[in-house]
C-alpha cells in the first residue's frame, strides 16, 4: 500500500477562485492510501516545493498527487521536487484541475466535484506507479555519414569541426556526389567545381574524418549511440597508401573503350581510372569489369608502369567492423530510367539528352570540353528544346507522382547559359508550371525569359520524331496560343524527375529507418524533426529525405549536423523510462509488436524457459530496446496477450483511472 | 439541377473520366496526331467538360477528326484519358440524333487493306453506335 | 398414480406457476433444450435431455455470496443472497435428479452450504421417465432407472396423459394444491411404456459398460495407469464436460469491485483449466494430463471411497456429446480397464 | 481415401521421414472423433480414421507437437491449410519438424443438422451417393448430405491447400463463397434487432472456453481472460456486460488473424454462431483496407498491424449502413 | 413528489488525449477559456495507439456513457504512425460494436491538435450533446457497478 501525499494548488485565484480547493483537499484526505494532503497558494513556488518536499520525508510518502495546471506545464518541476527529497520521480501524477478544470467551468460546485474526481483519478494511479529508472548508455563518439555527395560531405565537415570523430562511406571511387558533375549552379551562376572541390578536399585533409570510397555498408546492428556498422571496402586493386594519383596507369592502360559513367557514357575511359581531376581520394580504381589482367591474366602494364608500386591485383574485399553513436543517410539521388517515355525518342536518338548529360556538355571538363555539341555529329545546335516534367508529376504509373523540384531552375539555367553563349541558337522551354520559391529564383527565371529570349511555351511536349535529316521533330502543345506546335529541333533536353539511390532501400532495411512509398527517408516529423529519422539515432541529410537544390542540402546537411552534434556531446543517453517492457513468460513471439513498433526497437530472440509444468522450453520472445522506444504504445494493444505493457502507463494504471473517473 | 449540369454529369458517368485529375499540362494535345483538323483539342475537351461547356463541343468536328488513337490516354501523365471524354461526347450527339452517323453496312466500303486494326476497331466505335 | 390428460398440461402448468416459479426443458432458439421459466404459450419439450443440467438450479454458475461496503476505515458485510422463493422443476431426468444426490453430499454434509441448502428447500423436483433414450446415455451403469425417476414427484408422459406419482411431503403436498385437474389412475399404462423404454435401454451401445473395475480400486494402481498420457493428449483444457457435468461441483470465490464496494461472488471452475485452484505458488497440478486425470480420478475413484461406493457421474451423456475433441468418461473408463475394442 | 491416408503414413513412419503421425482415431460411435499422435504403424492399422466426421482442425495441435523430438506427419484439410500457415507466419510452429500432408475435403458432418431433424439415438451411419442413410434405436433415416453438413463447410471459403509438403488428390480452388450472407443479414437489422439478436445468443455463454481452447489464432502463452493482472480476468460472466466482454475481446484479438476455420462455432456446447463476429471482422477489412485472407501466405503484413495514410475515417461507422 | 426525485440525466464522458496533440489541445482549450462541460474527464495517454479496446469497454462498464479518442491528425502523430494503427483499430472497434447493437454514438473519434483548442471545445460540446440526448448506457452497462 503507497502513502500517498495530495498537495492542491489553487495558482493564486487561477484555480481556488473556481474551484473549492480546500473542500478538495478535504475530499482527497479520506481516499485509501492518502495519508497527507494539503493545499497552498501556489504548489510551484519554493515555499510550495518546500511543503512537498517536508511533508515526503515527515510522511515518508511513497507517492505524490499534485491537483494543479497541466502537466505538460510543471511535471518535469514537481518531480525534481520529488528526487530532491528522495522520492523516484515518476511516483509523482499530476491532476489537471486548472486547464481542464477551473479554466473551462464557471459553477464552483461542479468544478469542485470534477476536481475532485480527477484528483481520485490521478490517486488511484499513483497507487500502481512504480519507481522507474532512466536507462542509460554510453554514446560512441563517433559519426558514420552514408553518402559523400555534397551532403554528405557538408554534414561530415560540420561534425568534424565540432571535434568529433567521422567516416564517410562512399560507394563510387571518389566523393562530390552529383554536384561534381554539374557546370554552373543556380541562380548566381557560379561554377559547381568551384565551390564543390575545396570542400572535398578540406574533407580529406581533416583529422577527424575518415573517407571509406569505393565502399558500401554491408550491416547494421546496435541502436542509438551505439551502432555497430560493418563496412565492405571493395577491391579497387591499387593500394590507396601508395597511390600517388599521378595518372600515368589510366593513359597507358591499353582497355580503351570503358563507358565513363562521370560523364554518363558520353565518352570513354580506361579499365584504370581515376573518375575526374579533382577526385577525393585521389587514387586510381581498377574497373574489374574491364580489366584485363583480372579478367584474363594477361597484360599487367599498369603494375609494371606503375613507380609507386601501388597496384594490386590480389587484393580482396574488406570488411571492416566500426562502431558509431550516431548516423547520417546521405544516398542522395539519380534521374529515373526514362524507358517508360518512348514518344521522347531517349533511347533513338542521341541528340535526346537527359539534363544530367547536358550538363556535362556543357562542362568545361565534359566530353566535349565545354563546347556545346550535339552528341551524334558533334556540330552546333541551332534549335534546342528543353522538356520540363519528364517524369514528374505523373500518377499513371509511368513516372512519379511528386515534383522533382530542382528542374524549373536548372531548365533555366541551361536555357539562359546556352542562350549567352550561343545567342544564334533558339531556345524553347515546354513547361506545365514554373516553380520559383526561392531567393532570386523568379528573378532568375524571368531573366532567362525577358533578357535572354527564352521562349517559354505552356504545354507539353507529345512527341519526339528523329527525321532522316538528323532533326528531331518536336510535336508540342502551346495551351496558351491554343496550337500545336511542330519545331525541328537539333537537340532535346529532357528535365528528368529524380528518384532515391536504389541503395537507399537495402539500407533503410538494415538502419529499421522508415520510408515512403517513393522511397525517400521519413522524418520523425513532417515538420518539427525534418533531419531525423523515426529511429533514434538516424539523420537524413539532403536528397534521400526528399527532392532539393544544393542550398537546400546543405542546410538541411547543417542542420543534420547539429543533432549528430547535440547527440554526441552527450556522455550518455538518458533514455525515457516510460517504455514498453514484455512479460516474457506470456509472450507469444508472434511479432505483431515488431511489426507496429516506428523506431524498431523490438526484437527477436530464441531464450530457454523454465515453463509452469516444469518443463523445459525454448521460445521466442520480445525483446525492447530502452534505447530505442520512445513509449508510444502501439505495441501493447497489436499484442493479444497483454504480454506488452508500458511503463508509466499500464494498462492496470490506465483502467485504475478509468474505474476512478465512472465511479 | 440544371441541364447543362445534368449533361456534364451523363458525360462524367458515360467516360469514367474523373476530370479533375488534369493539371493541364497540354501533353494531350501536344501528342494528338489529328490537332490540326479539330476546332477543339483534346485539353480543351478536358477543360470544357470541367466547366459544364458540352454544348460547343457537341457541335464540334473534333468529335469526328477524333482517331481514337489513344495516344492522348497513353501519354497522360495524371492518367485523366481525354479519348473517352471525346468519345462520350460523341455517343451524347448519337444518342440525341437517334441515329447512326455511319450505318455499319457502308463502313466495309470505306475501308482499305492497308488500314491498320486499330482503325478499324476505331471506326466502328466512332461511327456506330 | 395420479393422472393429467394431456389436453390439460397447460391448465396444471398455469396452476403452479401461479403461486411460484415454474421451470422446465423448453426450446430455445439454437433448437437446443434448455431449463427455462414456464410463461402462458410456453411449449413443454420432451425431446432429449437438456445441453444444461438442472444442477443450475441449486448450484447456479455465478451466486454472489456476500457485498462489502467500505467508508473510511468501517467496512460494512451485507448478506446479498437471493433465493427466498418457492420453485418446481418439471422434466428432470432420472440422470439428473440423481445428481442432486451426488450434490447433497458435497453440499450438505458439514460444513453446509447454506446457499445450496436454502435452494434444495425452496425447489421442488417433478422428474420424467425416459421413453426415447439416446445412444450417449448409460446411466444403467450407475444403477439409475430412466424409468422409475427419484424426484418429489416422477411422471410419465404416454400418448395422452401424465402420469404422476408422489415420492415425499413436499411433492404430495404439490400434487394436492392441483388436485382438482388430477384424478386417479391406474398404472398399467406406465407399467406398459416402462416395458417398451427397456428394450431400448437395453438396447443401447453403453447398455452394458460397467463401474466393476473401479470398485474397491487401488487409488495408486489408476492413478499411476500409463493411459492417461495417451487419452489426455487431444484435451484442450476447455470447460465444457464440467460446465454441462450436473455433478460437478467445483467452484472459485472471486471479489469484484464494482467501484462502491465489493461484491464477493462464486463462480463454476474447471480442474480442466490451467488457472484451477491456482495460488500464489502456483497450480497444483502443472500439466493438462494432471489436470484431465484429476477430473476422471475424482469421479471413478476420490469420490466413491469417501461416499460409500457411489461414483460421481450419472450417465447422463451430456459430456459424450458436447467434448470439442470427444473425450469423455466412457472411453476413459474402457482404456483403463483395457477394454479397447 | 482413408485407406491412402493410412498407406502414406505408414510409408513415412517406415521410411523414417516421420516418427509420429498427427491424425484422428475412431471413438465408440460414428461420429465421435479424437485427435491423436500415432506412434507405430499398428497404432495406425488399429485406430486411423478419415471420414466425414473428422472435423477437428488439427493444426493447433503443431504448437506443441512441432517442439517435440523429431518429425510430425500432419493432414491438414484445405481450410486447416490457413491455421496452419497462420501459425508459421506468427512463429508459432516449427516448420521443420512438420510434414504436412494435404487431404481433401468435401465437408463435415454437423450432428446438431441430424439432431434439428429429430433424429436421435443414432448407432450407425452408412453413405449412400449423395446420401446418408441413418441406423437409429427408433429406426431409419435417409438425409442428403447436404442438409446434414456442418454451416462452415456449405460456406466453404477455399478447397485449396495454401501450404503442404505432399498432397494427396488433387488440389482445388479458392471458391465464391456466400459465407457473408449472414453477417449482412445482421448488419440490415436494425439496432436493435441486432442487440436483441446478440444478447440472445451471448446470454446462453457458459463460458467453458472451448472456442478459444479450439481456435488456431488464441494460442496466447496466457489469455488475457486467465491472467488476473490483466483486469480483464473472469471465470464465469457475473453479468451480461462480461458476456459481451469477452466476445469483442476475443473477436478483436483474433482480427486480422483468423482465417474463418470455423472451429469456434462447432465446438461451441451452446451453438452460438461465433464465426459471425469473426467474419464481421473479415468482411470490415476486406472492405475498409482491401480483401486480406488471413492464412493465406505467411509474408503479408496482417490489417491490424499496417496502415494506409489514406485509411477511411472510424466515422465510417456512423455513415455505413444506415439503420438507426 | 416522484418528479422532483428524478434528477437530469448527467453523462459521464471518459476522452482519451494523446499527449502531444489533443491534451494540448485541450489545456489551449482551458487557457482561452473555452467552456464544456464538466461531465468530459480527460485520461492522458501517450498516444492514441496507447488506446486499448479493453479501457473502452471497461469505461462502460463502469458506467461511462460516452469514450472519446482524441489524436493527433493523420500525417501529425508525434510518432509518426501511432494515430493510424489507432485509427484502423476504433473502426473496426466501433463497426463491431455497431455490430452487436449497441449505439455507435457512444464512441467516437476525433483528431484534435495542439492548436485546435476551440475545436476541443467544439467537439466536447457536440459529444456530450449527442450522449445526453441518447440518455443512459445500458447495452453495454455492468448492473453490479450502478447499484
Amino acid at each position: 500500500m503507497q502513502k500517498i501525499g495530495v498537495f492542491v494548488c489553487w495558482c493564486g485565484s487561477n484555480i481556488a477562485a473556481t474551484v473549492d480547493v480546500s473542500a478538495v483537499s478535504e475530499a482527497l484526505s479520506h481516499e485509501p492510501g492518502v495519508v497527507y494532503a494539503t493545499n497552498y497558494q501556489y504548489m510551484c513556488s519554493e515555499a510550495g516545493q518546500n511543503t512537498i518536499k517536508d511533508a515526503i520525508k515527515k510522511y515518508g510518502l511513497t507517492g505524490i498527487v499534485i491537483c494543479s495546471c497541466s502537466p505538460r506545464m510543471h511535471e518535469a518541476t514537481f518531480r525534481k521536487t520529488a528526487a530532491a527529497a528522495g522520492l523516484n520521480p515518476y511516483m509523482v501524477e499530476i491532476a489537471n484541475i486548472r486547464e481542464q478544470c477551473s479554466w473551462i467551468h464557471k459553477d464552483m460546485a461542479t468544478a469542485t466535484e470534477k476536481a475532485i474526481i480527477l484528483g481520485k483519478a490521478a490517486i488511484a494511479k499513483v497507487h500502481l506507479n512504480a519507481p522507474l529508472t532512466a536507462s542509460q548508455s554510453p554514446v560512441v563518439k563517433r559519426a558514420l555519414v552514408i553518402g559523400g555527395g555534397i551532403a554528405g560531405i557538408q554534414t561530415a565537415l560540420d561534425i568534424a569541426d565540432a571535434g568529433f570523430e567521422v567516416d564517410i562511406v562512399e560507394k563510387s571511387p571518389t566523393i562530390g556526389g552529383k554536384m561534381s558533375q554539374l557546370d554552373k549552379t543556380f541562380p548566381t551562376l557560379d561554377c559547381a567545381a568551384c565551390i564543390l572541390t575545396p570542400k572535398m578536399v578540406d574533407v580529406a585533409q581533416h583529422e577527424k574524418i575518415k573517407i571509406y570510397s569505393y565502399s558500401e555498408v554491408e550491416a547494421v546492428k546496435g541502436f542509438v549511440g551505439n551502432f555497430e556498422v560493418t563496412i565492405r571496402k571493395k577491391a579497387r586493386y591499387v593500394n590507396e597508401n601508395v597511390c600517388t594519383g599521378c595518372g600515368l596507369c589510366t593513359e597507358k592502360c591499353p582497355q580503351k573503350n570503358v563507358p565513363n559513367e562521370f560523364n554518363l557514357g558520353m565518352d570513354k575511359r580506361r579499365a584504370i581510372y581515376i573518375p575526374f581531376a579533382q577526385a577525393v581520394p585521389k587514387v586510381a580504381t581498377i574497373d574489374a569489369n574491364y580489366c584485363m589482367k583480372l579478367k584474363t591474366g594477361k597484360c599487367g602494364l599498369c603494375e609494371k608502369i606503375c613507380t609507386a608500386g601501388a597496384i594490386d591485383y590480389s587484393q580482396k574485399d574488406q570488411l571492416i567492423e566500426q562502431k558509431y553513436g550516431a548516423i547520417v543517410v546521405a544516398t542522395g539521388f539519380n534521374p529515373i530510367k526514362l524507358d517508360n517515355f518512348e514518344e521522347y525518342s531517349y533511347s533513338q536518338s542521341p541528340d535526346v539528352v537527359t539534363s544530367l548529360e547536358f550538363e556535362r556538355i556543357t562542362n568545361a571538363a565534359g566530353p566535349t570540353s565545354g563546347q556545346l555539341l550535339r552528341p551524334s555529329d558533334g556540330k552546333h545546335p541551332h534549335t534546342i528544346v528543353f522538356v520540363q516534367c519528364v517524369g514528374s508529376r505523373d500518377t499513371s504509373g509511368c513516372g512519379k507522382p511528386y515534383c522533382s523540384k530542382i528542374c524549373c531552375m536548372y531548365t533555366a539555367k541551361h536555357a539562359m547559359l546556352t542562350r549567352e553563349k550561343y545567342p544564334d541558337t533558339d531556345v524553347y522551354v515546354f513547361y506545365i508550371d514554373v516553380r520559383t520559391p526561392g531567393k532570386n529564383f523568379d528573378e532568375f527565371y524571368r531573366r532567362a525569359a525577358e533578357e535572354y529570349g527564352v521562349h517559354y511555351i505552356k504545354g507539353m511536349v507529345g512527341k519526339v520524331a528523329p527525321k532522316a535529316d538528323g532533326k528531331l521533330m518536336v510535336q508540342a502543345s502551346d495551351l496558351i496560343s491554343n496550337e500545336q506546335l511542330h519545331i525541328d529541333a537539333d537537340m532535346v533536353v529532357l528535365a528528368t524527375a529524380i528518384e532515391p539511390d536504389k541503395s537507399a532501400r537495402p539500407l533503410a532495411t538494415m538502419l529499421t529507418a522508415s520510408m515512403d512509398t517513393n522511397d525517400f527517408f521519413t522524418e520523425a516529423h513532417p515538420k518539427l524533426r525534418p533531419v531525423e529519422s523515426p529511429t533514434a539515432g538516424i539523420f537524413l541529410s539532403g536528397t534521400c529525405q526528399g527532392p532539393k537544390d544544393i542550398p537546400e542540402t546543405v542546410s538541411q546537411a547543417g542542420a543534420a549536423a547539429a543533432k549528430v552534434i547535440g547527440l554526441l556531446a552527450k556522455d550518455t543517453l538518458t533514455a525515457n523510462p516510460c517504455v514498453a517492457h514484455s512479460d516474457e513468460m506470456m509472450c507469444n513471439g508472434c511479432s505483431s509488436c515488431e511489426k507496429v513498433c516506428p523506431y524498431g526497437a523490438i526484437t527477436y530472440v530464441d531464450k530457454e524457459f523454465r515453463m509452469p509444468d516444469r518443463t523445459v522450453a525454448i521460445r521466442r520472445v520480445a525483446v525492447v530496446n530502452e534505447a530505442v522506444c520512445q513509449g508510444c504504445g502501439a505495441c501493447t494493444v497489436a499484442c493479444p496477450s497483454g504480454a506488452m505493457d508500458l511503463k508509466g502507463f499500464s494498462n492496470s494504471q490506465i483502467m485504475a483511472e478509468v474505474d476512478a473517473i465512472c465511479k | 439541377m440544371d441541364n447543362k449540369e445534368k449533361q456534364k454529369e451523363r458525360i462524367l458517368r458515360v467516360s469514367g473520366v474523373n476530370v479533375l485529375k488534369c493539371m493541364k499540362c497540354g501533353k494531350c494535345s501536344g501528342t494528338c496526331p489529328s490537332y490540326d483538323e479539330m476546332d477543339y483539342h483534346p485539353h480543351q475537351f478536358v477543360y470544357m467538360v470541367e466547366k459544364g461547356e458540352i454544348e460547343p463541343l457537341l457541335k464540334s468536328k473534333s468529335i469526328y477528326k477524333c482517331l481514337s488513337c489513344f495516344a492522348c490516354v497513353e501519354r497522360c501523365p495524371r492518367g485523366v484519358e481525354p479519348a473517352k471524354i471525346v468519345e462520350a461526347i460523341r455517343l451524347e450527339v448519337i444518342r440525341k440524333q437517334g441515329e447512326n452517323h455511319l450505318k455499319p453496312n457502308q463502313i466495309p466500303q470505306l475501308l482499305d487493306e492497308d488500314l491498320p486494326q486499330q482503325a478499324i476497331v476505331s471506326a466502328f466505335r466512332k461511327y456506330s453506335k | 398414480m395420479k393422472k393429467l390428460s394431456l389436453a390439460n398440461l397447460d391448465a396444471f402448468f398455469a396452476k403452479i406457476a401461479d403461486k411460484q416459479a415454474l421451470y422446465m426443458p423448453i426450446e430455445n432458439k439454437a433448437g437446443q433444450l434448455q431449463f427455462q421459466r414456464w410463461t402462458e404459450g410456453a411449449k413443454l419439450s420432451v425431446g432429449c435431455n437438456t445441453v444444461r443440467s438442472a444442477k443450475d438450479f441449486f448450484f447456479p454458475q455465478t451466486e454472489n455470496l456476500v457485498d462489502f461496503k467500505v467508508k473510511g476505515k468501517e467496512i460494512e458485510i451485507i448478506d446479498s443472497r437471493t433465493e427466498k422463493e418457492d420453485f418446481v422443476i418439471f422434466g428432470v431426468r432420472a440422470c439428473d435428479v440423481r445428481s442432486f444426490a451426488i450434490l447433497d453430499k458435497v453440499f450438505l454434509s458439514n460444513p453446509v452450504d447454506t446457499y445450496y441448502k436454502s435452494r434444495r428447500e425452496h425447489g421442488t423436483i417433478i422428474s420424467l421417465a425416459c421413453t426415447h433414450p439416446e445412444e450417449t446415455c448409460f446411466c444403467r451403469t450407475f444403477g439409475i432407472d430412466a424409468t422409475q425417476p427419484e424426484g418429489d414427484v416422477a411422471s410419465w408422459i404416454t400418448e395422452d396423459a401424465v402420469y404422476f406419482q408422489p415420492q415425499s411431503d413436499k411433492g404430495q403436498k404439490l400434487l394436492e394444491k392441483c388436485g382438482a385437474l388430477l384424478e386417479e389412475a391406474d398404472e398399467s399404462p406406465v407399467l406398459r411404456q416402462k416395458q417398451q423404454t427397456k428394450t431400448y435401454l437395453d438396447k443401447l451401445p453403453l447398455a452394458t459398460l460397467s463401474t466393476k473395475h473401479f470398485e474397491n480400486k487401488d487409488q495408486l494402481e489408476v492413478f499411476n495407469s500409463e493411459k492417461w498420457a495417451e487419452l489426455s493428449e487431444a484435451c484442450l483444457g476447455c470447460g465444457t464436460c464440467t460446465f454441462v457435468c450436473p455433478t460437478c461441483q467445483c467452484y472459485d470465490i472471486r471479489d469484484f469491485d464494482t467501484g462502491k464496494g465489493i461484491k464477493r461472488f462464486r463462480c463454476w471452475d474447471s480442474c480442466m483449466y490451467s488457472d484451477f485452484t491456482k495460488m500464489a505458488g502456483g497450480q497444483p497440478r502443472l500439466t493438462q494430463l494432471e489436470r484431465f486425470r484429476q477430473r476422471f480420478m475424482h469421479k471413478l475413484v476420490y469420490f466413491p471411497i469417501n461416499n460409500d461406493g457411489e461414483f460421481g457421474c450419472v450417465g447422463c451423456g451430456r459430456c459424450l456429446k458436447k467434448c470439442p475433441i470427444s473425450m469423455n468418461i466412457v472411453k476413459v473408463m474402457k482404456t483403463l480397464e483395457g477394454e479397447e475394442k | 481415401m482413408q485407406r491412402i491416408m493410412a498407406e502414406k503414413a505408414k510409408e513415412l513412419l517406415q521410411n523414417g521421414t516421420v516418427n509420429r503421425v498427427l491424425g484422428w482415431k475412431k471413438g465408440e460411435f460414428v461420429y465421435d472423433i479424437t485427435p491423436a499422435v500415432f506412434n507405430n504403424t499398428e497404432e495406425i492399422d488399429a485406430e486411423f480414421v478419415y471420414d466425414d466426421f473428422c472435423a477437428n482442425n488439427l493444426s493447433k495441435y503443431l504448437i506443441k507437437e512441432s517442439r517435440k523430438e523429431g518429425k510430425v506427419l500432419v493432414f491438414l484439410k484445405p481450410c486447416d491449410t490457413y491455421s496452419f500457415n497462420q501459425l508459421l507466419k506468427e512463429h508459432r510452429i516449427w516448420r521443420d519438424h512438420v510434414y504436412a500432408v494435404g487431404i481433401p475435403c468435401d465437408g463435415k458432418i454437423d450432428l446438431d443438422c441430424l439432431k434439428k431433424q429429430d433424429i436421435q439415438g443414432i448407432v450407425g451411419i452408412e453413405t449412400q451417393n449423395d446420401n446418408f442413410i441413418i441406423h437409429t434405436l427408433y429406426g431409419d433415416h435417409t438425409i442428403a448430405k447436404e442438409d446434414a453438413l456442418a454451416e462452415r463447410c456449405l460456406n466453404c471459403k477455399s478447397k485449396k491447400h495454401v501450404i503442404y509438403d505432399e498432397l494427396i488428390g488433387r488440389d482445388g480452388e479458392v471458391l465464391d463463397s456466400h459465407r457473408f450472407d449472414m453477417v449482412e443479414k445482421i448488419e440490415a437489422m436494425t439496432p436493435d434487432e441486432r442487440f436483441a439478436f446478440w444478447r440472445g445468443e451471448f446470454s446462453r455463454c457458459i463460458r467453458c472456453n472451448a472456442c478459444r481452447n479450439v481456435c488456431p489464432a488464441c494460442s496466447c502463452e496466457n489469455c488475457v481472460f486467465d491472467n488476473p493482472k490483466s483486469g480483464i480476468a473472469n471465470k464465469a460472466a457475473a453479468d451480461s456486460f462480461e458476456e459481451n466482454m469477452f466476445h469483442i475481446i476475443r473477436a478483436f484479438h483474433v482480427a486480422g488473424r483468423c482465417t474463418d476455420c470455423g472451429e469456434c462455432s462447432r465446438v461451441c456446447p451452446q451453438n452460438i454462431p461465433l464465426h459471425l463476429l469473426n467474419r464481421k471482422f473479415i468482411k470490415d477489412i476486406n472492405e475498409f483496407y482491401g480483401t486480406y485472407q488471413a492464412g493465406e501466405d505467411t509474408e503479408s503484413r496482417a490489417p491490424l498491424n499496417i496502415y494506409n495514410t489514406e485509411d477511411v475515417e472510424p466515422s465510417i461507422v456512423y455513415k455505413k449502413g444506415g439503420n438507426h | 413528489m416522484q418528479v422532483n426525485e428524478i434528477k437530469e440525466f448527467r453523462p459521464k464522458i471518459v476522452a482519451f488525449c494523446c499527449n502531444w496533440c489533443s491534451y494540448a489541445g485541450a489545456d489551449l482549450a482551458g487557457t482561452n477559456r473555452l467552456n464544456y462541460p464538466s461531465d468530459v474527464k480527460i485520461i492522458r495517454v501517450p498516444c492514441s495507439c496507447r488506446v486499448n479496446p479493453m479501457f473502452i469497454l471497461r469505461a462502460f462498464q463502469r458506467g461511462a456513457d460516452g469514450v472519446i479518442i482524441c489524436g493527433c491528425h493523420p500525417g501529425d502523430c508525434h510518432y509518426t504512425s501511432g494515430n493510424y494503427y489507432a485509427r484502423r483499430r476504433m473502426t473496426l472497434l466501433f463497426s463491431m460494436l455497431d455490430y452487436l447493437g449497441i449505439e455507435k454514438e457512444r464512441t467516437r473519434v476525433e483528431w484534435v491538435s495542439a492548436a485546435e483548442g476551440a475545436k476541443f471545445a467544439a467537439t466536447m460540446n457536440d459529444f456530450v450533446e449527442t450522449i445526453t440526448k441518447l440518455g443512459e448506457n445500458k447495452r453495454l452497462e455492468d448492473l453490479r457497478c450502478k447499484e
